[in-house]
């Protein structure tokens, strides 16, 4: 592969007070790819994507996208850069409509406009695109949970970004809720966006990833293709616990 | 040399002043997150009634303060259940305005009670003071510096070994979880502000008594109240001892060795500096400040 | 941050369908209320023009707050510094430097916004409460410095500026002319409002209140626009400042510095509606009018009674007038004990 | 229904401006046209805000001045008697509010105005009384910068800022035995008190005194213990206090904490205050300070009687020892009704006519101006905390008692 990869990090690490959250992640995703990233709770996923994003600022190692140097960037300076996300706890824009919270990010992502009436309509064509048509008007608080994730999606979707990172936006979903998302992230990697997924949902990750990176006390445990990952005994431990594999070898 | 050490030691007496009147004003933003604008108001209200004390039952202002504390706790207790907590769940600063308004009632109010005369608690001992070598060491201002400690350090035993202590964290820290753990969260933010209300009232017979009173000193408290609390951190019990012991250092050496009145202007740098540079305060733990920026 | 304004504000969105006589409705509104004020003042006598004239000047004042207190939701507890500012530099730009009253009125502005910058680079990154403290704590030093400075400022004797015979560098514009000025400031800062609310700044500020985080992840540069906005509602504030101490003549620091006037401008903005524009012009009206009806009739209660209002406005109405229309409007819920139950614990 | 919730804004606002200002424009009617039967002169007060408690003291003088006056069957103007009509108002002690109300009189048509309390309200004021054509008698506005602006609408019967700790001085150098060498002065930092101590510092240089470096704090506080820290080591043998009450009773109890001991204490305003030997009990004693009037100032008047009958009516009537504050109000509305008197109309320029002429004994002693609206002819008294009473000790003509004087070490 020579094209230059949408997203490279090298030796990522952050470090809060005496805990290392994140430490010496180095991989990259290449451009049309979607990346699955899994790992128990508290594995550092989150800081993961807040370092590439730039909501944290690393404390050692680099980030690049599109091969530039944006370690320690801005957050906007990198969603200008055409990366999107979303977040894991819900964040819309309480004080605005529906329509209004996927307007701002048309107004401002990397191809925005300045004219409100046009990023009015571009957002309802982003909320059809998740499958929130008709439900503009509404204030998000009224929203149900499937449906205040589909906004996030949406959000990050109106950046019109190359890269998008999505945190957990199949968390605490049915499974009828969770399948439209997964088409809808097939759908954008037809359109050719390169996207990382993390998730708790392994069935997800398994429908949709190309690749799969296992996070485990803020270390890569390991990486390649999902059903290899899935099967490694190391992953299931970090996941089940050392007895369970322990069990497991005796029974086998 | 003297000079120095004469600034220090009146810095500390009137830093430790300084925190009991701010420790409960810090307490109720820690954990409510209201800001108080009538805390100021409390203060000279408990002065006047250590004055109301010892003018009628010749009660010393170190008792008196004891009635002090007791009327103002009542009072608070009542303002919070009946009034504040009507609207605790609005935007943040509905509160400061609601409490600015008790402010305007408050401060006339006394002006018509008690008139706008300036006032003082008389003792025959608060004005003595100890002398060692060429430092003084007033008698009145001790007394309140040495109970400004005994109460943050009784405040702190309270809140973290006491049930209804640990009630007052734990609803500061998550109402929600607390309320679901059976706290009743009306009577415990009540409660809080009661105690925060009485702690007031004690310093303001503290205040009547080694200094001079009327009812537009309140806005001077409230104001001093703030700085305070914010340097030394809210949430943390020791927080207002630590902010009102740096600002009165601060003003005593400021005022020994800068000209004109620049030292005040001194105190509101180190405020913005200990802001920039330590947005939790002085002490602040880092729980309270997340809570502030969510 | 989720500090003034958690309401919906539903308004908008109709504003914005491209309705053209919706959107311009408002201007028009408000040009027959520009217009009504211009004919009111043949109807007044000198000292109420005065009285009139205070009242826009809190409109303008309220407006200025509300930008980056009420859209931005970083609420400026020391907004007043401004004002002291604007009027100091007009004050010794007149007196010592024989400036026009009009150069430095507007100069008044740009130093006030040049100093907004200044504070607000390394303070905007402090939130809700903070920032609140932080700036009331510039607010209070620069009082100081502004009285330590005698050479140049007077100090807390006051300066004055010259306004009779060969020093006045401009005529005294008398009671007829400063209700023209605090009028023309406060239609400024109503249209700049205005403008804000329904563009893309504005959009970014009401992100910025409601969500940073989110906002910054949409590619807002939060910085910026915090520092603009701040600059912005310094510099509205600064004008007004200026104006003030061109019409009091001799100006002390303490009043100019009065941290009671940023509290008038809080109370205004909350009482009416923050993050709107109707509601800081809605709250500065009734605020100040009543105010003052109060102190004319009431001369020994009427702080007293004052404060009895506020409280009870506070607690029936904590989201503010014009947000509770709006909200009443869409839920058909107007119940005000219904209001008061959402908000109590 | 945006345009509809502007539309009632607008009309609220509109109405509101119309009740704000109901009436007409042009000249109001005189509120004081032939046959109106009073005189109506329009009163600042500070009634609320920092300034509340010496705006009360001003309105009981006001008061009782009015009083005083229509017992005697009113304001005798051209041979009718009308009554005294005194309207009050709270400036809530601002000086925006104090200018804001001479223009509201202004449209009520009262040309005649009683000052408000403090400088700084005062010489709001005054710019005000210049434009509007009105007349101001200024009863405790005393900083000198008010009457150097050229002004010619505003005179003040008190005696200039200059002379408060000036007389102190005078006092010190003519009656203290051993006489002291070193004065230090502290002082708060606004303009009253600032001019307060240059004329202190003047005259203390004059008389020959070491005069140490002043020091300042903020106008108002209730500490001052850092400018008695930074004068302790320095053992000067006067401390004189430019002051207002609050500021005056922090340095006798801080100097007490602190160990300051000077010969004596000497503090412009707050000593004569009924407060401040109440305050203060035995601490008090032996306290010099200025008073604008004492109950034991010379002169007589045909309404008030000697400075003695006054103080027994304040007494009477309020039920507290008369305060210069009560004195000077009174002398001001005094001033304006005998200058009316002698016009024989309620015009504010005939009026003003007279006061420029006007030269008279009254229970405040002399009331004469010289050009610039000064009462430069009234001597201030210097009073001493006695067995808890302010009894005169200066000038020796008046004195009720000798001054005390610990002695110098």
């Amino acid at each position: 592969m020579s094209a230059v990869p949408v997203l490279e990090t090298r030796g990522l690490g952050r470090r809060f007070g005496g805990l290392q959250a994140v430490s010496d992640v180095s991989f990259s995703v290449p451009a049309g790819q979607v990346l699955g990233v899994i790992g128990p709770n508290g594995a550092g996923k989150s800081t993961f994507i807040n370092l590439v994003t730039g909501h944290t600022k690393p404390s050692e190692g680099r980030v690049l996208i599109d091969g530039k140097d944006l370690t320690g960037a801005r957050p906007w300076v990198i969603a200008q850069a055409g990366v999107a996300r979303t977040f894991q706890i819900v964040k819309p824009f309480r004080g605005m409509s529906v329509r209004e919270n996927v307007a701002v990010g048309i107004l401002y992502g990397s191809n925005g406009t300045n004219v409100m009436s046009k990023a009015l309509k571009a957002a309802e064509e982003v909320l059809e695109e998740v499958g929130m048509a008709g439900l503009g008007d509404r204030p998000p608080g009224e929203l149900s949970v499937a449906d205040a994730r589909r906004l996030e999606f949406a959000k990050a979707l109106a950046l019109r970004p190359r890269l998008l990172l999505l945190d957990e936006v199949m968390a605490g979903l049915r499974h009828t809720e969770i399948e439209p998302s997964l088409e809808l992230i097939r759908k954008l990697k037809a359109r050719g966006i390169t996207i990382i997924v993390v998730e708790h949902v392994m069935k997800a990750i398994l429908a949709v990833s190309d690749q799969v990176l296992v996070l485990h006390q803020g270390k890569v445990l390991t990486s390649g293709d999902p059903r290899d990952v899935l099967s490694d005994p190391r992953v299931i431990e970090a996941y089940l616990g050392h007895r369970y594999v322990k069990r497991r070898e005796g029974e086998s | 040399m003297s000079g120095f050490l004469q600034a220090t030691v009146y810095g500390l007496l009137q830093g430790g002043l300084l925190a009991l009147v701010a420790v409960g004003f810090s307490l109720v933003w820690g954990v409510m997150n209201v800001v108080n604008l009538a805390h100021g108001g409390f203060v000279i209200l408990g002065a006047y009634v250590g004055w109301e004390m010892h003018e009628w039952f010749g009660l010393d202002p170190f008792l008196g303060m004891f009635v002090s504390a007791a009327v103002l706790f009542v009072f608070g207790y009542v303002l919070q259940r009946f009034l504040i907590n009507l609207v605790i769940n609005g935007p943040i600063f509905i509160t400061l305005l609601l409490t600015f308004g008790l402010d305007l009632m408050i401060v006339q109010g006394m002006n018509l009670v008690f008139s706008a005369d300036y006032r003082s608690i008389k003792t025959s001992y608060a004005s003595n003071s100890l002398a060692f070598g060429s430092v003084r060491v007033p008698l009145g201002r001790l007394l309140a510096f040495a109970l400004a400690v005994a109460i943050t350090v009784l405040l702190v035993a309270v809140v973290n070994r006491t049930r209804t202590g640990l009630s007052i964290l734990a609803t500061g820290m998550d109402r929600g979880a607390a309320r679901l753990m059976g706290i009743r969260a009306r009577h415990v933010y009540a409660l809080t502000f009661g105690i925060a209300a009485g702690l007031a009232g004690m310093a303001g017979a503290m205040i009547g008594t080694v200094g001079t009173f009327n009812p537009s000193a309140a806005a001077s408290f409230t104001l001093m109240s703030f700085v305070v609390a914010v340097l030394g951190g809210l949430g943390n019990m020791y927080g207002a001892l630590v902010g009102g012991l740096v600002i009165g250092l601060v003003q005593a050496w400021g005022g020994q060795y800068l000209p004109g009145t620049w030292v005040n202007a001194l105190a509101f740098l180190v405020l913005i500096v200990v802001l920039i540079f330590r947005p939790t305060g002085l002490v602040g733990r880092a729980f309270y400040a997340a809570r502030q920026e969510v | 941050m989720s500090t003034l304004t958690k309401m919906p504000q539903q308004g908008l969105i109709s504003t914005l369908r491209g309705d053209r006589a919706k959107r311009l409705g408002p201007w028009a509104l408000g040009l027959v209320a520009l217009l009504a004020a211009l004919g009111l003042q043949g109807q007044l006598y000198s000292g109420q023009e005065r009285t009139v004239a205070t009242i826009f000047m809190f409109v303008a004042l309220a407006q200025a707050w509300n930008l980056i207190g009420g859209f931005a939701g970083y609420a400026s507890f020391g907004q007043v510094v401004f004002f002291g500012v604007g009027g100091y530099f007009t004050a010794v730009a007149m007196s010592h430097w024989h400036f026009s009253f009009w150069m430095s009125l507007l100069l008044s502005g740009f130093v006030a916004a040049l100093f907004a910058v200044i504070i607000g680079i390394p303070l905007l990154r402090l939130k809700g409460h903070y920032f609140a403290i932080a700036t009331l704590g510039v607010a209070e030093g620069m009082r100081e410095v502004v009285t330590n400075l005698t050479d140049l400022t007077g100090g807390g004797a006051g300066i004055t500026v010259p306004t009779v015979g060969n020093n006045a560098t401009t005529a005294y514009l008398g009671n007829d002319g400063f209700y023209l000025l605090f009028l023309g400031l406060a239609v400024l800062s109503v249209i700049v409002g205005g403008l804000v609310a329904r563009n893309k700044f504005g959009y970014a500020l009401r992100a910025i209140n409601q969500d940073e985080d989110a906002a910054a992840a949409l590619g807002i540069n939060t910085t910026r626009m915090k520092v603009l906005t701040f600059a912005l509602s310094g510099f509205i504030t600064g004008l007004v400042g200026a104006s003030y101490a061109f019409q009091q003549v001799t100006i002390f620091p303490e009043r100019l510095f009065d941290v009671d006037i940023t509290v008038l401008m809080i109370i205004m903005v909350v009482i009416g509606g923050s993050g709107t524009v109707l509601g800081p012009l809605l709250g500065a009206v009734a605020l100040q009018f009543l105010s003052e009806f109060l102190r004319q009739n009431f001369t020994n209660l009427h702080t007293f009674i004052l404060g009895a209002i506020i409280i009870v406005a506070v607690v029936l109405l904590p989201q503010g007038a014009v947000n509770y229309m709006r909200e009443a409007r869409r839920t058909k819920e107007f119940s005000l004990l219904a209001n008061v139950r959402k908000y109590r614990l | 229904m945006r345009s509809r919730t502007l539309a009632v804004a607008v009309v609220i606002t509109a109405s509101s401006l119309v009740v704000a200002g109901c009436g007409s424009k042009g000249e109001a009617k005189s509120a004081n046209a032939a046959g109106s039967g009073t005189l109506a002169i329009g009163a600042s007060l500070s009634l609320t805000g920092s300034l509340a408690r010496e705006g009360v003291l001003t309105q009981e003088g006001y008061q009782l001045c009015q009083e005083k006056v229509n017992a005697k069957g009113g304001v005798d103007i051209g041979g009718t008697k009308v009554k005294l009509d005194i309207q009050y108002q709270d400036d809530t002690s601002k000086p925006d509010v104090a200018a804001q109300l001479v223009d509201q009189f202004n449209d009520k048509g009262i040309k005649l105005i009683l000052s408000s309390y403090g400088s700084a309200n005062t010489e709001a004021q005054a710019a005000v009384i210049e434009r509007n054509g009105q007349l101001m008698v200024d009863s405790a506005g005393a900083d000198n910068k008010i009457f150097s602006k050229g002004y010619k609408r505003t005179f003040a019967v008190l005696s200039p800022a200059t002379e408060y700790a000036a007389s102190i001085v005078k006092a010190i150098a003519e009656l203290a035995t051993p006489k002291p060498k070193s004065i230090a002065f502290l002082s708060a930092d606004d303009g009253f008190s600032k001019t307060v101590t240059e004329g202190g510092m003047k005259a203390a240089k004059a008389a020959g005194f070491t005069v140490l470096d002043p020091q300042y704090f903020p106008n108002g506080t209730s500490d001052v213990s850092s400018a008695l820290t930074k004068v302790k080591g320095q053992h000067p043998d006067v401390i004189i206090g430019s002051v207002h009450l609050v500021e005056g009773v922090a340095i006798i109890k801080q100097a007490k904490e602190l160990g300051v001991t000077p010969a004596g204490f000497g503090e412009s305003v707050a000593p004569p205050t009924p407060d401040f030997a109440k305050t203060l009990g035995a601490q008090a004693e032996n306290v010099l300070g200025s008073s604008q009037w004492t109950d034991a100032t010379k002169g007589t008047d045909k309404y008030f009687g000697t400075a003695k009958d006054y103080a027994k009516d304040i007494q009477a009537k309020y039920n507290h020892a008369p305060d210069y504050h009560n004195a000077e109000a009174s002398a001001a509305c005094l001033a304006l009704v005998l200058a009316a008197e002698k016009a024989g109309s309620s015009k504010a320029d005939a009026v003003r006519a007279a006061l420029s002429g006007l030269d008279t004994e009254s229970f405040f002693g002399t009331i004469k101006f010289d050009s610039t609206g000064q009462n430069l002819y009234k001597p201030m008294s210097v009073i001493q905390i006695q067995n808890g009473k302010a009894l005169t000790v200066w000038p020796t003509e008046s004195a009720e008692a000798k001054m005390i004087w610990p002695g110098t070490k």
